[in-house]
């Protein structure tokens, strides 16, 4: 975090001096291990076998706050008796089609209760079940079956303590490389800091989420967290640190294939003709807030297609397009790669350098017809026709690519005003500064325009299904010499308005189902609030408390803290003196606190639902997580994952290890890519790939470097693309500081300067010796600093919840000096890896589960 | 590559800041400064391939590189220090010669204003011409600012320029006898002048935190003043005065020389600790220093055994000519090595002779205090956790 | 040759007016010294925004004069930062302002060796014919695959329109993006929040 | 005058160096290049004439016991900012040495050595800067008074009044100054002048996350450095200690106006252990060359009185 996000790491100092103790989980020794008070050397790729461990531990020693659990998540939920753990199948839930490498989560739910539906993953999954054959008893989710007493075998308490049963500190030990009294100290820590009084938080990035097993690592963390009552409460919580400005916004705002704005899932192909009532049907939850969703998606549609949208065409939903499988990035350019994608819009982003196997992404580039980038400079993905190890080899000449390549310069932040929404889902407008120069213009001025323009084409002559973009709204304000598009009007819009007189709303709770609202994303609305930009309040901290609550905007509704109604105990009163934050105040019959509550302002907590509660009234007084559809923190996930309702330990795609817990050694629904130009190395323990990789960021510079690789002030910093070695491993390969090493891999190699230092420590595992590299990865061929890109070396492999690659674990083989001839890689049909050994490859899955496709499953096109 | 891409088109004027004039103002504090950002590159490069090795033996240092900054003076400085000492000490002579000489000493008496003046004349060259902005040389004299030896001396070199340029009038063009009055005052008046000017140059060097020159402060200036004298003598045996001003400047020059040479020694004793001392011993500082013993060592014997031939004057004249100048190169040359090497002055101050040299001279108040846990002689007290 | 000062601004003279011995302190001051002043203070607005590198949202003051910008520091009104930028939040003056930055509309042609420069306008129709006639090629109303799970389902979208990028975006600039996008039918669009 | 000055607190540096680089943005310092040293992290040296901010990383094999084991009863939660500051002003922060009212909470077990997994081994960072001593080597050597002490104790170098003269560069007993071959002066960190004449902090205390380098009054700041002392001590930092903070520590400076607090030898972090300005000791290098001019005197009249003509 010192590392990535220095002046957030203000506060763990500022924490730390108020008797705060900070424990940082890293491979590596970097500059947050520097200042904390125990730094905890883990093997990269095992960290649910850690937080398995930690789990147990919570739950043997009886360290788990027990009055939070009980009331506040699904432990008492008893789970349908179909259900099998994964210590029943050797590391399989039960409902795996090994034909379709999915699971079917029907036996995973609450006894009794079918199709619960949850607040955020995949819901047409249960969508996709519920399509016409099962109807939806979400409904009766108050008649699920509990034991307050938690001793049922089936209630969702003892599965979570069976399924992490193995995880002893003597495993975690084996599996992680960290020695035991390190791990009990930790654990140990970790306990003393939670319960009434005080609170823990975990802060993480994507050395979590880069891992085929990604999201279920941040499931074990919400767990361990809902076992130690710190969610919801101040100095608790699982933060997310974000590595762009406006990160947060870009999921929110999703410039993502399968959600619409606000979290609302993109339709699916499975839906009839005329879909919206099957898909409100599919997606909405009887119960919770989620039963709100119709009012989100027919105000969304008003917003997008105004007086086009009516109820008779249902508010214009069937102009939308439909997913018919996974369309994310690693899909998206495999099918580049063969030749299937025309046309390619790059903006603000450079994945030749920052996506994985930069290779492969050239390849693909090559098969456009058409690309279109804007950048500041001419970054790689600009210049891949021109500035590319495979032309510098003479492989590949400049003249024979086809593809026409725009550059459009684009605007600085200084000159455009906009909102960014920070990694605590805080908006914050950034006000135009000076005019933009020459050419360069904002991204909102280049949609804006591009639109227009294509509005008019389709006007002449149209093309099919052109009544959608006939439809679309599109008129908004400009002003000055440029024509720039007004920002606020898009805010305006984003907020939401009644569409009888256009007034802003004050929040979602004034949205409407019956096309008399439009919101561009209703977990904005209120950001717009009484005519005012709220993002651009700037109250200084000084002036107020120290929530800040005038200081931008947080979505939803301005809370700061979510599920923060768990600050408080089943009576509405805080748990602790110390940690006050929400709390219910009889005299005024509200909540209140320093933060605005999440929950119904004016519901007591003693209130309970009647049996037959539709909705938002089906949430009683006690049931913090109000986005769920039973109002309780999910330790059991009923639906929503692919890949199983509790976390597992899985070994990366590539390791050096044999997964020690279970037979089945790799994430059953990983997706995988099964290409010539995108070779994987063997399960384990493969012999001329001996070493583990992990790549990682550091302060100097930016992610793939397109922001700090063309700046003198940061490139003078950190110069020069380099490996970080432990003393041993570079004794046993004879790595020299300051000297060069080439690290191969069998998609690609590259070169880098040497740093031989002590905090890359080899770790004991299993008898072995375990070296670790450690590689940055900011470098590229183009730039005022230049160096080899570490992503030249990673494969495409995914978690299958949100297709994110696996670039923190991969094994690859390092020597000293410069050997690659010309940057070789997997894509030019170069076999880089030696011979494969005669022993027949270990299997990454038990024998018969999992059938690996040529591609993943895509519709062919015309 | 294509002028295109403005990357390319940009390096070639790297002012380091690379900011796009219509976009950006630079009014910084330091937007003036002129800098070629690879020189700073080279130089760091340079520094790491120098650094000390890294061997705990001689105690700690950061990556061995130095702690203190190299003199950025060049050749021009110590060529200042032979022509300065030449005119100071001339200066004197011929003083001492007009009131001292008796009759016949006026041969002498002009020459030695004549060198004094084009000393002087020489000296300013030099130190404007190493100036890093010469067309500043006036700010020297902006100040009166008794702590800088430097600015001491600019004085002083001005005072004794003006004096002696008035002194060496008459000799050069003929004056009615007040005018020579005048100058035989001015004369004296130089001489007295050139004693500072002829010392001051050691005072200089010892005032900086050069270990081998802040520690041997006491013995710099006496060399430098005799090795003023040394020119001296040798400069008037190549250009030898009619009369007994010849035999003067050989007896000046002679006991120069060997008061030279008592002090080149009593340099290596005053250094004291090895670290320090090291530089006057090795590498081209050594040679240098050497040499110039070796030189002016011969000159003396040819002074000694010379009887009248002009050609054995001419060799002691070169010979001591060539020894001071060596000296004279070899104390600066020492001085940059003494600069680079971060354990000379690491050691220098442990063995409590930095600031703490001070409280034992009474100069200023209290010891230097050993931070908590490591002693004065740096090694780590156990208290401190130090392996006992 | 620098001119002369006036005797009265000779800080030599100064010293002895002012019985300043050592010549240290002001008298040794020049004039500029003396009038020094931050170039803040003379720009003609404070802008406030919003670092563009990490997600923890850091305020940062831009200073512009003469519509330059001549200083990007910290907000200290921030409660995110208090003032406080990592050394990217820095430079974020030389990202802003730096001569990388290019400032022409750039083509590559088919085949084409070098970059050429388009007016602007001209690049913007070149490229929105393009996405027509992509989109409209590739289009999509059903699933024709009689082997696919969902044969003859709608689907009316494209697969030969891609997009990629939005987290250095802003949001009003996603929402245009994705409300474009999903009317022409182009789903594969993706961003840094997946890599 | 108010003396101004830096306190560097090593415990708090993460060695982002948000401090070289927002010194060379205020100044417009141009880049010093691009050289991978191979030194840590550490790719910049050494201080110089156009890097007036350097952050030097030390790798050691011992251990930095947790200089943040819990502190006892300091107030977290809503308390903590419950008063409202004046606009602009940071809020309080215990970095900033607030004195947040303690309150008695039950405090847990304090760790032990920040690491034992990884064995004796800890990783030093220190932001260096000029350190405008109270006695300066430069500013006293300097003889065209282009160095000068500003009304806030600060040691600033007039660039245009500065020749090139190279002196103030020998004379700098930590090897701070250095003088520009292609520009000709001498440049040095001048504790942000402007910034200070404007009623501004420098940009290099602004910009530290982790409140570092901390920027005040000499008197706040060495009081609250001695509590920073006392409190790490008291947390098992034995090696923690102070460097330059007045003249009883550094009789050879008289004291810095920018000290550090420091958790190793000074040689560690290229810091000389006992520093001294040079014209503490010139003055009886002035009275030797007195000596041996006077000397030189007699020297001379007695060679002209012995050779003069019999």
């Amino acid at each position: 975090m010192a590392e990535c996000h220095p002046v957030a790491f203000r506060w763990v100092m500022e924490a730390k001096n108020r008797g705060a103790t900070v424990i940082h989980v890293d491979p590596r020794f970097t500059r947050t291990s520097a200042v904390a008070d125990l730094h905890v050397p883990i093997r990269p790729g095992s960290d649910i076998a850690f937080l398995g461990g930690l789990v147990r531990h919570v739950i043997e020693n009886e360290r788990w706050f027990k009055e939070y659990v009980l009331h506040y998540t699904n432990a008492s939920t008893l789970v349908d008796e179909r259900f099998q753990d994964t210590e029943d199948l050797e590391g399989l839930f039960s409902g795996f089609d090994s034909r379709s490498n999915t699971y079917d989560p029907e036996t995973w739910s609450y006894q009794g209760v079918q199709g619960v539906v949850p607040a955020a993953g995949h819901k047409q999954l249960v969508a996709e079940k519920g399509a016409g054959k099962v109807p939806l008893h979400g409904a009766n989710i108050l008649e699920r079956r509990t034991d307050p007493t938690l001793q049922h075998p089936r209630c969702v308490f003892q599965i979570l303590k069976r399924h992490f049963s193995r995880y002893t500190p003597a495993v975690v030990a084996e599996t992680c490389g960290i020695p035991e009294p390190l791990f009990l100290e930790v654990a140990e820590t970790l306990c003393r800091n939670s319960g009434r009084e005080r609170t823990g938080a975990f802060c993480y990035a994507v050395g979590w989420t880069q891992h085929s097993v990604g999201v279920q690592y941040i499931r074990t963390a919400s767990i361990l967290q809902l076992l130690l009552g710190n969610i919801g409460r101040p100095g608790g919580g699982i933060m997310a640190l974000r590595g762009h400005a406006s990160i947060q916004g870009s999921t929110d705002i999703p410039t993502l294939f399968d959600l619409l704005p606000g979290y609302l899932p993109m339709p699916h192909s499975l839906l009839p003709d005329r879909g919206l009532e099957r898909y409100v049907a599919n997606n909405r939850s009887p119960s919770g807030w989620w039963s709100e969703m119709p009012k989100y998606v027919v105000s969304l549609l008003k917003a997008w297609f105004g007086d086009a949208a009516t109820r008779e065409n249902d508010w214009g939903f069937d102009l939308l397009p439909r997913l018919s499988g996974n369309h994310s990035h690693m899909t998206t350019v495999s099918e580049m790669a063969d030749g299937k994608v025309k046309g390619y819009l790059v903006v603000g982003e450079n994945p030749t350098v920052g996506s994985m196997h930069g290779s492969l992404h050239r390849k693909g580039l090559r098969k456009l017809d058409w690309l279109v980038v804007r950048d500041f400079a001419l970054t790689e993905t600009a210049e891949f026709w021109r500035t590319a190890p495979e032309i510098a080899r003479g492989e590949v000449r400049t003249e024979e690519i086809p593809t026409e390549v725009f550059f459009f310069p684009a605007a600085a932040h200084t000159e455009k005003d906009g909102s960014f929404t920070n990694t605590q889902r805080c908006l914050q407008w950034h006000h135009r500064a000076i005019e933009p120069a020459g050419d360069c213009r904002s991204d909102l001025w280049f949609t804006y325009h591009l639109g227009k323009r294509l509005k008019r084409l389709y006007a002449e002559s149209p093309g099919p299904n052109a009544e959608a973009i006939r439809a679309l709204t599109w008129d908004y304000p400009t002003k000055g010499k440029d024509e720039d598009p007004d920002a606020e009007a898009v805010l305006r819009e984003v907020n939401g308005f009644t569409v009888a007189d256009g007034r802003p709303v004050a929040g979602f709770k004034e949205l409407a189902d019956d096309g008399s609202t439009a919101c561009g994303c209703w977990i904005y609305s209120g950001c717009y609030k009484d005519g005012v930009n709220q993002p651009a309040r700037r109250r200084p901290q000084g002036e107020q408390h120290w929530v800040a609550p005038e200081w931008g905007w947080s979505w939803p509704a301005n809370r700061r803290i979510l599920y923060n109604r768990a600050s408080a105990d089943p009576e509405g009163r805080p748990w602790s003196e110390r940690k006050r934050y929400v709390w219910w105040d009889a005299e005024k019959g509200a909540w209140s606190g320093y933060d605005v509550p999440d929950f119904i302002a004016d519901r007591p907590p003693s209130y309970r639902p009647p049996p037959d509660a539709e909705g938002i009234a089906t949430l009683a007084g006690d049931d913090p997580f109000i986005m769920q559809a039973d109002g309780k923190g999910w330790l059991f996930a009923p639906s929503g994952l692919l890949d199983g309702p509790l976390p597992t330990h899985y070994e990366p795609e590539e390791s050096v290890l044999e997964n020690p817990l279970y037979p089945q050694q790799c994430n059953p629904a990983r997706m995988e890519w099964h290409r010539p130009d995108n070779p994987y190395h063997r399960a384990f323990g493969d012999p001329r790939f001996p070493y583990v990789v992990t790549t990682y960021r550091l302060t100097e510079h930016h992610t793939a470097g397109g922001m700090s690789r063309w700046l003198s002030w940061l490139s003078e910093l950190q110069p020069e693309m380099f490996c970080e070695v432990s003393p041993e491993l570079a004794a046993e390969k004879g790595l020299v500081n300051g000297r060069w090493a080439t690290v191969t891999t069998a998609r690609g190699e590259i070169e880098c300067r040497v740093l031989v230092t002590e905090r890359m420590k080899p770790l004991r595992v299993k008898g072995r010796t375990l070296h670790t590299i450690g590689l940055p990865y900011h470098w590229s061929y183009v730039g005022r600093v230049r160096g080899d890109p570490a992503n030249e070396l990673i494969p495409f492999v995914a978690d299958p919840n949100v297709s994110i690659q696996e670039s923190k674990a991969l094994t690859a083989n390092i020597r000293a000096g410069r050997h690659s001839l010309g940057r070789r890689s997997a894509t030019d049909g170069l076999e880089l890896r030696q011979p494969e050994p005669p022993r027949a490859p270990p299997r990454r899955d038990l024998p018969g589960v999992r059938t690996a496709h040529r591609h993943p499953p895509t519709e062919p096109r015309k | 590559m294509d002028a295109m891409d403005p990357l390319r088109r940009e390096t070639a004027l790297r002012d380091g800041r690379n900011v796009d004039p219509e976009v950006g103002r630079l009014t910084g504090e330091a937007s003036g400064q002129r800098a070629s950002p690879r020189l700073a590159a080279a130089a760091l490069a340079r520094a790491e391939r120098e650094a000390a090795p890294a061997d705990e033996a001689e105690g700690p240092s950061y990556h061995g590189l130095p702690v203190l900054k190299e003199p950025v003076w060049r050749w021009m400085i110590p060529a200042y220090f032979y022509t300065g000492g030449l005119a100071g000490a001339c200066g004197v002579l011929g003083a001492a010669a007009q009131l001292a000489g008796g009759r016949g000493t006026w041969p002498l008496v002009r020459r030695c204003r004549a060198i004094a003046v084009g000393g002087a004349v020489a000296s300013a060259g030099f130190l404007i011409a190493d100036l890093g902005r010469p067309a500043r040389f006036l700010a020297m004299m902006r100040v009166f600012r008794p702590t800088s030896p430097m600015n001491m001396g600019t004085w002083v070199l001005a005072t004794f320029g003006a004096l002696s340029g008035a002194a060496a009038l008459p000799a050069l063009l003929p004056a009615p006898r007040p005018l020579r009055r005048a100058a035989d005052a001015a004369g004296i008046a130089a001489g007295v002048v050139g004693l500072p000017l002829v010392g001051y140059t050691g005072v200089l060097l010892a005032n900086t935190a050069v270990p081998v020159w802040q520690e041997t402060r006491n013995t710099l200036p006496m060399l430098f003043a005799f090795s003023g004298a040394v020119s001296a003598g040798a400069a008037l045996d190549l250009w030898r005065p009619r009369g007994p001003g010849g035999e003067m400047a050989r007896r000046f020059g002679l006991v120069a020389k060997g008061g030279e040479l008592a002090l080149s020694w009593a340099l290596h004793r005053e250094a004291g600790l090895e670290r320090v001392e090291r530089p006057l011993r090795r590498g081209a500082s050594g040679a240098l220093l050497r040499g110039a013993r070796v030189l002016l060592g011969a000159s003396a014997v040819v002074d000694l055994v010379r009887r009248a031939s002009p050609a054995l004057r001419i060799a002691s004249g070169v010979l001591g000519t060539l020894g001071t100048l060596a000296l004279r190169f070899g104390v600066v040359a020492a001085g940059h090595a003494s600069a680079r090497d971060p354990h000379a002055t690491f050691a220098l101050q442990r063995a409590g002779r930095g600031a703490a040299d001070l409280a034992r001279k009474g100069e200023a108040p209290g010891p230097m205090p050993a931070p908590r846990g490591i002693d004065a002689t740096g090694q780590e007290s156990v208290e401190h956790g130090a392996n006992p | 040759m620098p001119k002369l000062p006036v005797i009265s601004e000779w800080p030599v003279a100064r010293q002895l007016v002012s019985g300043d011995g050592s010549g240290l302190g002001a008298s040794a001051m020049s004039e500029r010294t003396r009038e020094l002043a931050p170039r803040t203070a003379s720009a003609d607005r404070v802008v406030r925004s919003i670092c563009p590198y990490c997600a923890v949202g850091c305020g940062q003051l831009v200073y512009v004069k003469d519509e330059r910008i001549i200083d990007v520091e910290g907000d200290p009104d921030s409660p995110m930062s208090q003032g406080c930028l990592c050394p990217k939040g820095a430079a974020t003056f030389q990202l802003v302002t730096g001569s990388h930055r290019e400032q022409h509309v750039l083509y590559r042609r088919p085949g084409g060796t070098a970059w050429e420069r388009i007016p602007l306008e001209r690049a913007m129709d070149m490229v929105a014919e393009r996405v027509k006639r992509s989109r409209d090629e590739t289009f999509e109303e059903r699933i024709e695959d009689p082997g696919a799970k969902h044969h003859g389902a709608r689907v009316r979208r494209t697969l030969g329109v891609a997009h990629l990028g939005g987290a250095t975006l802003d949001n009003e600039e996603n929402y245009l993006l994705k409300k474009l996008y999903t009317a022409l039918g182009i789903v594969q669009v993706e961003n840094q929040a997946r890599i | 005058m108010r003396r101004m000055g830096f306190f560097t607190d090593t415990t708090l540096c993460i060695g982002c160096k948000a401090c070289e680089v927002a010194c060379k943005q205020w100044n417009q310092l141009p880049d010093d290049g691009f050289h991978f040293t191979g030194m840590s992290y550490d790719n910049t040296g050494m201080l110089g004439a156009s890097t007036w901010r350097h952050v030097a990383f030390v790798e050691r094999a011992a251990e930095l016991p947790g200089q943040g084991s819990p502190r006892d009863g300091v107030e977290g939660g809503p308390r903590a900012f419950g008063e409202l500051f004046p606009a602009g002003q940071p809020g309080p922060t215990s970095l900033l040495g607030h004195d947040i009212q303690p309150t008695h909470i039950e405090t847990p077990v304090p760790l032990g050595p920040t690491e034992r997994a990884l064995g004796k081994f800890s990783w030093l960072m220190l932001s260096d800067v000029c350190k405008h001593c109270e006695r300066a080597g430069c500013l006293e050597a300097c003889p065209t008074g282009s160095i000068v002490r500003t009304e806030f104790g600060s040691v600033y170098v007039q660039p245009d009044v500065c020749n090139g003269c190279g002196y103030c560069v020998s004379a700098c007993p930590f090897g701070v100054i250095d003088r520009r071959a292609e520009d000709g002066r001498a440049w040095k960190c001048t504790l942000c002048y402007d910034r200070l004449k404007g009623g501004m902090v420098p940009a290099c205390a602004k910009a530290c996350p982790t409140a570092s380098i901390q920027f005040g009054e000499l008197d706040d700041l060495r009081a609250r450095a001695h509590r920073r002392v006392e409190q790490l001590h008291a947390r098992g930092v034995g090696e923690a200690h102070l460097y330059g903070e007045d003249a009883a520590s550094q009789p050879g400076t008289e004291g810095l106006h920018a000290f550090f607090l420091l958790c190793d030898r000074p040689e560690v972090y290229n810091l000389p252990p006992d520093p001294v300005v040079p014209t503490a000791k010139i003055v009886r290098s002035w009275r030797s060359m007195a000596a041996g001019v006077l000397s030189l005197a007699a020297l001379a009249m007695g060679a002209v009185f012995s050779a003069r003509r019999a």
